[in-house]
Formats: structure tokens, C-alpha cells, sequence
């Protein structure tokens, strides 16, 4: 007579220390096997795109900031990008140079908190404190700069709000020259440990026409095998004048495209963002950055779809302008969003600590979807 | 069996890097400070509280109108020729009296665009970051120099100086409807017929 | 690598009055505007002819043009009555590095638009999205519910250019 | 020793029984626990480049007296429709399974609690009681994640009772005693008759017992670890993904007792594997009190080699738990039943044919 078990319904509710944010997964677990995942998004609303349509052009700025609050930088960048290309602004060199070091700090400063908090999830609290430890050395530059550490409103529609803060180049080549053996110690103490190893090898493993066939980008997408990166194949700002390789999945730990790929994809980019701010470093012209900075934002009547190369994947903004002060309407295509669909593919089967692991490795952040 | 020996050794082998990686970090100095005994040193770029120098606010309302939550409230009063309020500090003449200028904190998103319109740069952002209170309404910070009875002065003086102008343009105008009631009546000595105009105006 | 006027010759043919018309005068991107019931037939179209292989939903969005005009009832509660609803999609082909715009547009009253979620799984969210916001039923759509409203708000879609916020929602004040 | 001392001194047995047996607690747990707790906070500020606990005392010395003064007054909630005596006796019997097991440890040549003869038996028999313990807490305490939690706790626990007794044997099997003083007095004053070096074997087979016994210690060691539930094998209370497993619903002076039983458990466990290998309260370069022939110096010696030792494995724990990831369940099932288990029956079996040598 086979035991009759039921299956029990886990609310790994809002309130969760591992669920990145107010994210609700509904999970139908059979003992600890995961049947099905629901999640359920929308606690964290706050009606960006009616704001948006309620302000004026530069007063958007500040709300980007805080779609991505672990990224705003490259928050700003998108939306300045769509509106430079809406109204046909020059921007001049010196500006794009800045928002390209910007952005790539950025990067290294949002895939520190990925790998961070990724780690405390699969359970060492260790190297959580040593990717905030470094990523507090960003904050502090951009602090330097615009004022703020985390949510900047620093580039503008044409420009940017403050110059180079002088001694910046001389703190950012102190921090690259810090920053690489930490990198190292991170893999010893984490990467190449055999637990993390055998939690996230072959857990979680995302098939490369699913991925696009859902529309996934960024990190999680190259993890998956695909050689994709919006600043190398929809090339924006002075990318182009870099090299640097774009690391791929290769299921050096397990199958492409599991929790293992997506977690060192964002380690060796953040080796690729710091080759890029050394070249940007080099070459950065002189000029004013507030030279194409307009008095009175106000862009032709008209929409475009512009998307940047956010450190969780392809940030889009669609914006359509009536020729007011006002857009009439600002929709952003944000990464987790797309990411967040395809979560309940990945966990069906695995065990109720790798949903953790698996939410983890995807690192998705719960302002972006909600907006 | 190769790689059952190949995991075990693996394991026990990154185990002891890992582990040698945290003994090398009990030696290395912490970078964290003490926060209430030892505060942190802020850039001078930095961006928290609002201050806003209200002898060179002339009370032109563009941090207002750049602010994207509203949180800045301005009411201004026009000043009574007699009056002096005085020049801000780039010698511009002031001529508003600004009666309110409230900014609520507790809306405030330190986003820094009030700052770059003002003409007199008169708002600025200073690092004064420790100023959380119990209850929200503390936060509303009035900037405004006038006590509350100089405001209401103020205001009754511009409604004074409006009534005073209202009755002289009542005056002027009285004063110019009889000019022309006088003008008409010389007119009529000269042509006698148009009687059915006169008294029209005179029952005006 | 394909212009947008060579897809629009190709839908033409294929699909004759489904496509009504090309639009370039607008800045910045043409893009196409099809009839919002043939739509997903035009999508898998795309998606599957090799010379086009548009394999990658970008972005699905829901726009209230308000072109309606304004009317203003008893209360002085001002409502939109006609005008249309569209939905832009944003594609893009990863093989061949060619992007391409298509618009729908339904009228504002009965928004139906049929769903392209056979065709990339990725638009099952955004068309929820869309129908939370402005109320647009996508047809045949396999779980059409709200997604970042609360699922029992009754009091309309908020994106829409009339909306208006309600007093209480089950006893709590909205207006902030 | 302390026993027959107190006898010829009150006289009566009940009272130097009852005094001996309370000794453990109040003279060597309580000031343990407060001080493993301020170590633990210390040690892992510093693996992770912070400074820990400097507000309380200098350096933070107070610090575990205002966590218990703060646990104390803190309000001991019951949830609702919790079983109420499950749920209040739950912690009891945590801390009476670890706190038991002080009574066979021998602390220094003059002091022991009882001096069984069925010394290692008796520790790993009661620390089984931590089992039931945990399973009560986290099905009274009526939350999903408790019950999952308890659930994977006595899987762990009991599965891996089994490495930790076949250690246990061989080594009963090398020096044929189960009582722990006498298996501490075997293993005389100089290091390398330690056990760990092959003990009280002679010769060739003292040689060819070191690198089983260094195995065995390495064995015993982990799937001790795993009895208390401490990284990588914190599954029951794992933080990220079940809250904090079985005592999430507890606070205030039972949550105390949990942490506690933690603390004190930890220490029996880094006791037993420094008597069995590492010579119990044995100094490594022989005695002071001998050279000076002061013979009431040697027990105090004694037993601060012993704290000493137990000490140091208490920090390897902690120096563990800073340094690795968690496991996963059936991955600690696994490395258990394919790597734990057929080792120690390995060890056994060739450690066996030695002895006959």
C-alpha cells in the first residue's frame, strides 16, 4: 500500500532573508522536491511610469535612480541615451568618456552585491562582507563626485551634473590596483570552494533558446552559452574605442548555463569592467561636461526604444514624447522582469535550498520589476 | 572510484585554501570606524540637508517648479514701495517679500536640482546628515527670517497699498467719467439737438 | 539585414489588409501597423521566416494615446469616451542583428488584442502588464490577471489618462 | 579525586554527588558559554575585516552578560496553537541532552564527574536526547519552516551518530578501555604517545596506527560537527532559505537555552575528540608540578591543558563556520553514507588487523 503524502503549499513570502526584496513565491513542495513556483510581484509599486508622465523631462532622473536601486547609474544612462537620441543632442566627448567609467563602476559595484549576497545565501556569511567591503571603495568615489552613494541623478539629459572630482583618477587606479587580488581571494575563498561547487553546479541549468525565446539578457543570457552583449552588438556611447572580451558560459563546473556559469560570469566581468575603466582612464579628453546640457528640455513630437547594457541585463526605455515638457508615456522594458518570468522553469524538480540558490544566481532586484 | 578519490581530495584540498584565505584576514586591520565616536570624514560635494540663505532668496520660485515631489512651498508678497528689503549678496535690488518658505523633509529626495536654478544661489546642500526626528511633522523646516506678525504686517500693508490703489483708480476713474460728462455738456451748447445722448449719460 | 520598408513589402504580399500601413513620418523608428486580431499570425510569421528569424520579443508595451475626446459628466469627473488603445512590440532578430517595430491599435472601449505568447513565451507577462495598466484583454492569453496592481482593485486601469484614484481601498485612505 | 574529598569531608553521599555533579555547570559552562560567545563574535569580526563587539566593556568584554540581560527581560512569546508542553519542554531537554553528557568528561586528573566505566557510551547514548529535543521544538512550534527544519535536524543527527561511533570503536579497539580517565591516564604526559601518534602501542604497530588515527580524528571531528548542527552542516537552522529552522519561534530565556546548548555542546563535542586523540588533560611536555614537586600544581596544570585543547577545536569550529558554504540536504546525506561511513568501516577493519599484530 504506497504512503499516501500530501503535498504542502511554502509561502516564501515578502518578508524573506533570501528572496532579494518583497518578491512572493508560492511553492508546491512534495517533501522537499519543488512541484511548482507562483510568484507573485507587485508589493514594491510605486507607479514610475504615471509619475513619469506627470513630470518634466530632467525631474524623471531621480525616479530611474530608483527602478534599479543597485545600478542607477546605468538607470540614468538609458534614459539619457533615449532622450539624447529623441532630441538629436551631441554629447561631448569628455561626457561620454565619464559616463562609460560611471557605468562600468557601476557594474563592478552591482555584481558585488550579486556575488555577495549570493554567497550568503548558499550559506558562508564570509565573503559578503568582502565584496561590500570593496564595493564601499565605489560608493566612495561616486560620492566624491555627484554627492550621493547610491541613488546619484549625476547624468543628465546632455550632460552631467557635476565634472571629475579631482583627485578621482588618482582613487580609481588606487581601487583597480586593490581591487584585483581581492577578485583572487574571492575565487579562493568561494568559486572553487567544492560545497558552493556542488550546490550550484548543475542546479538551475537554462537552455539557450528558452532564454531567448523568453526574451532573457544580460549576464543570465551569457551564462547560457550566447556571446550577447548590447554594448558590442547594439553599440551606444564610445564602447566601441575598448577591447575587452565578453565572458561566455562554458560549463566549466557542470552543464552551460547553470547557477555555477551565472555566478563566475559575474566575476570575470567584473574583470572586463576593470580593463575598461583603465583604457577610459587613459584616454579621457578635456572639455565641459555641462556644455550640451539644454536650457529647456522639450523633444520633438515623437518615440524611439533605446536599451543599455545594465549590469542584470538589457535596460529599454520606449519613450513617446507629444511635443509638451511632459512625456506622454515612459515605459521601461527592466531586466528582472523578464528574468523573474522564467524563474518557475528553472526550479521545478530541484530542492527547496535551491530555489534559494537559484533566485540567488539570477540575481534579479525587486524595484526594477515593480517599477 | 577515480573521481570519488578525485572529490574527496578536492574537497578536503579547497576546504583548507578556503580556510587560509580567513586566518590571513585575523591579522589584516578592520576598515570599519565607530561610528558615534568616530564620524566620517564627508566629500565636500556632499548632498543631505537643504539650507537655504534667505537674505539673497529673492523669491523667484524656480527651485519650486524644478523640484520633482513638490516639497518646497514659497509664498511671496509684493512689497509696498516704501519698503526696504535690502540687496541680496550679488547686488541684485530685492523686491518680494517672501512670507513663506517651507521645505518638507520628509519628502525631500536630496536629488540636488533645486540647487543648479537658483540665481542667487541662495539653496544649497550641506553634509548635515543626523537630523531624524520622532514625528513627521518636525520636518517641515520653515526658512522664512520674518516673525509671524512682520508677515502678517506685510500682508495687510500690500492689501492697504492694493485698496489705497483701488480707490485712487476708482477716483481716476470717477475723475475721468466727470471730465467726460463735463466735456459732453460743452459739447451740447454747440449742438443743440442731440438731447436723447445728454440725458443717457446723466443717468449713468 | 532587412529595412523596415522590406518587411513591411514582405507582410503586404503575405498578408495583404491585415498590415494597413507603414509609418515614417514620425522621429526616429518607423514601424508598422497591423490589424490587432491577425496579430499573431503576423508575429510567428516573422518569427519563422529565415530571411527575417525576428526571434526576440525586446518589449511589449501598452500605450493610451488619448485620442479620444473629453467628456465631462455630472460630477465633473472627466472621462475620455472613443480614442484608441495600442500596443507597440518592440522585435528583434539575434541572428541578424535587425530590429523592427510593429503597433496595434483597438478602440478604447472594447480593447481586444489576440496574444503572442505562442510566439515568444517572453510576452506572457508584459501583455499582463499591459492589461493591468490599461485594460487591454489579450485573447486566448493562458492567465490573464493583474500583475503589480492588488488582484481584486476594481476601480479601473491607472495608466489610462482618466484614471482616478479611490478614496479607501478595503478601508485604507489612498490618496497619499 | 574531587568525589572521595568531599566525602571524607561532608560525609554524606548524597551531597558530595549532588555538589560534584553541579560542579560542570556553574564552574565550567556558564563562563564558557559567555566567553565562547564574545570569541565567536570577536573571531568572525576579524575573519571578516571588522572590529565585532567594542561598545560593552573594553574590547567588548561585556558584551555576552548584555545579550543575557537583554534575553531576559525579553517577552518569552508562545505562539498560538503551539502544543504548550512540547513547546516548553523542547529547550529543557536540549540542554539537558548537552549539558549531561559534562558528567563522564574528565576535566583534570582530580576532578571528574562520575567516573563510569562506560564513559564514551554513556556521552554519545545522551547527547542523543539533543534529537528528540529538536524534533519537539520544531513540531510544537507549529511553522512550516520549524517542521522542515526539525525534520532535516534528526536526519542529520542520527545518520550521523553512525561515523561517530565507529571511530569510537576503534579506538575502544586500540586501547580496549570505554572509561575516558582511563583512557586520558593511558595516554601519558608526553605527546607522542597521544593517541593521534598510535597511544600506548609499542613499536611497529604504533607506526602503522598514525596515519588511521589521524583519519579517524579527521572523521570523528566532521560528523561531530554535523551532531551539532554547526557549518557546513547548519542545515536545521539555516538562515537563508528556513528562517532559522526549529527555535524560529522562540525567544527570550528559551532561546537562551537553545543558544546555550549550542555553546555547551560544542565544547563537549571538542572535548571528546581531545580525549580521545589528543590526550585529555595530559600536557604534551610533561608536568610543572612534577619538576617542581609540588604535587597540588599538577591537576590545575591538567586542566588548563584540557580548556586549552578543547578551546582550540571550539575555534577551528568557529574558524569553519566563517569560511564555508552550506550543504545541502541529500548532499549531506551523501557525503555521509559514501564517505563518512565505508572510511570509518575501512579504518575499522585495518586498525583491527594492526591490533593483532
Amino acid at each position: 500500500m504506497a504512503l499516501k503524502t500530501e503535498e504542502m503549499v511554502l509561502n516564501m513570502g515578502p518578508q524573506h532573508p533570501s528572496t532579494h526584496g518583497v518578491l512572493r513565491l508560492e511553492l508546491q513542495i512534495d517533501g522537499e522536491i519543488i512541484i511548482d513556483v507562483i510568484p507573485h510581484i507587485g508589493y514594491l509599486h510605486r507607479c514610475f511610469e504615471k509619475h513619469a508622465e506627470a513630470m518634466t523631462y530632467p525631474q524623471i532622473i531621480p525616479y530611474t535612480d530608483r527602478m534599479d536601486y543597485l545600478a542607477s547609474m546605468y538607470n540614468e544612462f538609458g534614459y539619457a541615451l533615449a532622450m539624447e537620441r529623441l532630441m538629436k543632442i551631441e554629447v561631448p566627448e569628455r561626457v561620454e568618456y565619464i559616463r562609460v567609467i560611471m557605468g562600468e563602476l557601476q557594474r563592478i559595484a552591482s555584481h558585488l552585491v550579486a556575488l555577495g549576497t549570493y554567497g550568503a545565501d548558499i550559506g558562508a556569511f564570509t565573503p559578503f562582507l568582502f565584496c561590500f567591503r570593496d564595493r564601499e571603495r565605489i560608493l566612495h568615489l561616486f560620492e566624491i563626485t555627484c554627492g550621493a552613494r547610491l541613488l546619484y541623478n549625476y547624468i543628465w539629459i546632455g550632460g552631467l551634473s557635476h565634472d571629475l572630482h579631482p583627485d578621482f583618477i588618482r582613487l580609481t587606479k588606487e581601487f583597480i590596483k586593490d581591487f584585483r587580488p581581492n577578485v583572487k581571494e574571492l575565487n579562493d575563498l568561494l568559486s572553487y570552494n567544492r560545497i558552493f561547487i556542488e550546490r550550484t553546479a548543475n542546479v538551475g541549468v537554462l537552455p539557450i533558446d528558452t532564454a531567448i525565446n523568453y526574451g532573457v539578457s544580460g549576464p543570465n543570457l551569457r551564462a547560457s552559452g550566447m556571446k550577447w552583449d548590447l554594448r558590442r552588438d547594439d553599440p551606444y556611447s564610445v564602447y566601441h574605442k575598448f577591447d575587452y572580451e565578453i565572458p561566455v558560459g562554458s560549463g566549466e563546473k557542470g552543464k552551460t548555463g547553470d547557477c555555477w556559469d551565472r555566478y563566475f560570469i559575474r566575476v570575470r566581468e567584473m574583470e572586463e569592467s576593470l580593463k575598461i575603466i583603465e583604457q577610459a582612464i587613459e584616454q579621457i579628453p578635456e572639455g565641459d561636461v555641462k556644455s550640451a546640457i539644454p536650457k529647456r528640455v522639450k523633444p520633438p513630437e515623437g518615440q524611439i526604444y533605446t536599451r543599455v547594457e545594465n549590469p542584470r541585463g538589457e535596460l529599454g526605455y520606449f519613450i513617446i514624447s507629444d511635443g509638451s515638457l511632459n512625456p506622454s508615456r515612459v515605459k521601461v522594458r527592466a531586466p528582472s522582469f523578464v528574468t523573474m518570468q522564467i524563474f518557475p522553469e528553472l526550479c521545478k524538480g530541484f530542492m527547496v535550498a535551491d530555489v534559494v540558490a537559484i533566485l540567488g544566481s539570477v540575481d534579479i532586484v525587486l524595484g526594477e520589476i515593480d517599477r | 572510484m577515480k573521481d570519488y578519490i578525485v572529490n574527496f581530495w578536492q574537497g578536503l584540498f579547497t576546504i583548507l585554501i578556503g580556510m587560509k584565505v580567513t586566518f590571513k584576514h585575523l591579522f589584516v586591520p578592520a576598515v570599519t570606524i565607530q561610528y558615534p565616536s568616530v564620524k566620517p570624514q564627508l566629500p565636500e560635494r556632499e548632498r543631505n540637508r537643504l539650507y537655504v540663505n534667505m537674505d539673497d532668496c529673492i523669491g523667484c520660485d524656480q527651485c519650486a517648479r524644478a523640484c520633482p515631489v513638490n516639497c518646497i512651498e514659497i509664498e511671496t508678497v509684493k512689497s509696498v514701495p516704501g519698503d526696504d528689503l535690502g540687496t541680496t549678496s550679488n547686488g541684485k535690488k530685492k523686491a518680494l517679500w517672501v512670507t513663506t518658505f517651507n521645505i518638507d523633509f520628509a519628502k525631500c529626495c536630496y536629488c540636488q536640482l533645486c540647487v543648479f536654478p537658483c540665481p542667487t544661489e541662495c539653496i544649497y546642500m550641506t553634509d548635515v546628515y543626523e537630523f531624524s526626528e520622532f514625528s513627521r511633522e518636525n520636518l517641515l523646516y520653515d526658512f522664512v527670517t520674518l516673525l509671524p506678525e512682520e508677515r502678517i504686517q506685510k500682508k495687510k500693508n500690500f492689501e492697504e497699498m492694493q485698496a489705497k490703489k483701488e480707490a485712487e483708480k476708482a477716483e481716476a476713474a470717477k475723475k475721468a467719467a466727470e471730465a467726460k460728462v463735463a466735456a459732453q455738456k460743452e459739447k451740447p451748447e454747440v449742438k443743440p439737438n442731440d438731447t436723447s445722448s445728454e440725458n443717457k449719460e446723466e443717468n449713468k | 539585414m532587412k529595412t523596415a520598408e522590406e518587411i513591411f513589402n514582405l507582410l503586404k504580399e503575405k498578408f495583404g489588409d491585415a498590415v494597413i500601413e507603414l509609418k515614417t513620418d514620425i522621429p526616429v523608428e518607423p514601424f508598422i501597423v497591423v490589424d490587432p486580431l491577425m496579430v499573431d499570425k503576423i508575429c510567428s510569421f516573422l518569427r519563422d521566416e529565415n530571411e527575417l528569424q525576428l526571434d526576440s520579443l525586446m518589449n511589449l508595451s501598452g500605450v493610451d494615446d488619448a485620442n479620444g475626446e473629453k467628456v465631462k459628466d455630472e460630477k465633473g469627473l472627466e472621462t475620455i469616451k472613443g480614442g484608441t488603445l495600442s500596443v507597440y512590440y518592440h522585435l528583434e532578430s539575434t541572428k541578424l542583428k535587425h530590429k523592427l517595430t510593429l503597433k496595434t491599435s483597438t478602440d478604447r472601449e472594447k480593447p481586444e488584442v489576440v496574444t503572442v505568447t505562442e510566439v515568444w513565451k517572453g510576452a506572457d507577462w508584459h501583455e499582463r502588464e499591459a492589461y493591468d495598466m490599461y485594460g487591454i484583454i489579450f485573447l486566448n492569453h493562458p492567465d490573464l490577471r493583474r500583475i503589480l496592481m492588488p488582484y481584486d482593485w476594481e476601480f479601473g486601469f491607472p495608466l489610462r489618462k482618466d484614471y482616478k484614484n479611490p478614496e479607501f481601498y478595503q478601508g485604507m485612505k489612498v490618496p497619499y | 579525586m574531587m568525589y572521595d574529598w568531599l566525602y571524607n569531608l561532608t560525609g554524606s553521599e548524597i551531597l558530595s554527588m549532588f555538589v560534584v555533579s553541579l560542579l560542570p555547570l556553574f564552574v565550567f559552562i556558564l563562563p564558557f558559554a559567555l566567553f565562547a560567545v564574545l570569541m565567536e563574535r570577536k573571531v568572525s569580526a576579524h575573519m571578516q575585516d571588522r572590529l565585532g563587539p567594542m561598545r560593552v566593556g573594553y574590547h567588548g568584554i561585556l558584551q555576552t552578560i548584555a545579550d543575557i540581560i537583554k534575553l531576559l527581560q525579553k517577552e518569552d512569546l508562545v505562539p498560538t496553537a503551539t502544543d504548550k508542553t512540547l513547546f516548553n519542554f523542547a529547550p529543557l531537554l536540549v540542554f539537558m541532552g548537552s549539558y549531561a553528557a559534562f558528567a563522564a568528561i574528565p576535566f583534570s586528573g582530580f576532578f571528574i564527574g562520575s567516573k563510569i566505566d562506560l564513559g564514551i557510551i554513556f556521552i554519545v547514548g545522551v547527547t542523543g536526547l539533543v534529537v528528540a529535543g529538536i524534533l519537539m521544538a520544531g513540531w510544537a512550534s507549529n511553522n512550516k519552516y520549524s517542521l522542515l527544519g526539525a525534520m532535516r535536524a534528526a536526519a542529520q543527527i542520527i545518520s550521523y551518530e553512525i561515523p561517530t561511533l565507529l571511530i569510537i570503536l576503534t579506538v575502544i579497539m586500540v586501547t580496549g578501555t570505554l572509561s575516558l580517565y582511563d583512557l586520558s591516564e593511558m595516554q601519558t604526559p608526553y605527546f607522542w604517545n597521544w593517541l593521534i601518534l598510535g597511544g600506548p602501542a609499542i613499536g611497529l604497530e604504533k607506526v602503522l596506527l598514525i596515519p588511521f588515527m589521524i583519519m579517524g580524528c579527521l572523521i570523528i571531528y566532521t560528523s561531530t560537527l554535523a551532531e551539532v548542527n554547526r557549518t557546513p552542516f547548519d542545515i536545521p537552522e539555516a538562515e537563508s532559505e528556513l528562517v532559522s529552522g526549529y527555535h524560529t519561534e522562540y525567544s527570550g530565556m528559551k532561546f537562551a537555552m537553545f543558544f546555550l546548548a549550542e555553546y555547551a555542546n560544542m565544547f563537549a563535542v571538542s572535548a571528546i575528540v581531545a580525549v580521545l586523540f589528543f590526550g585529555g588533560y595530559q600536557s604534551p611536555f610533561g608536568y610543572l608540578g612534577n619538576t617542581l614537586n609540588l604535587p597540588w600544581l599538577i591537576p590545575i596544570e591538567q586542566f588548563f591543558w584540557f580548556t586549552s585543547k578543547g578551546l582550540f577545536f571550539v575555534f577551528v569550529q568557529m574558524w569553519l563556520r566563517w569560511t564555508l558554504p552550506r550543504f545541502r540536504v541529500d548532499q549531506l546525506m551523501a557525503f555521509c553514507w559514501k564517505y563518512l561511513i565505508p572510511f570509518s568501516f575501512v579504518i575499522l577493519l585495518l586498525v583491527g588487523l594492526i591490533t593483532l599484530i
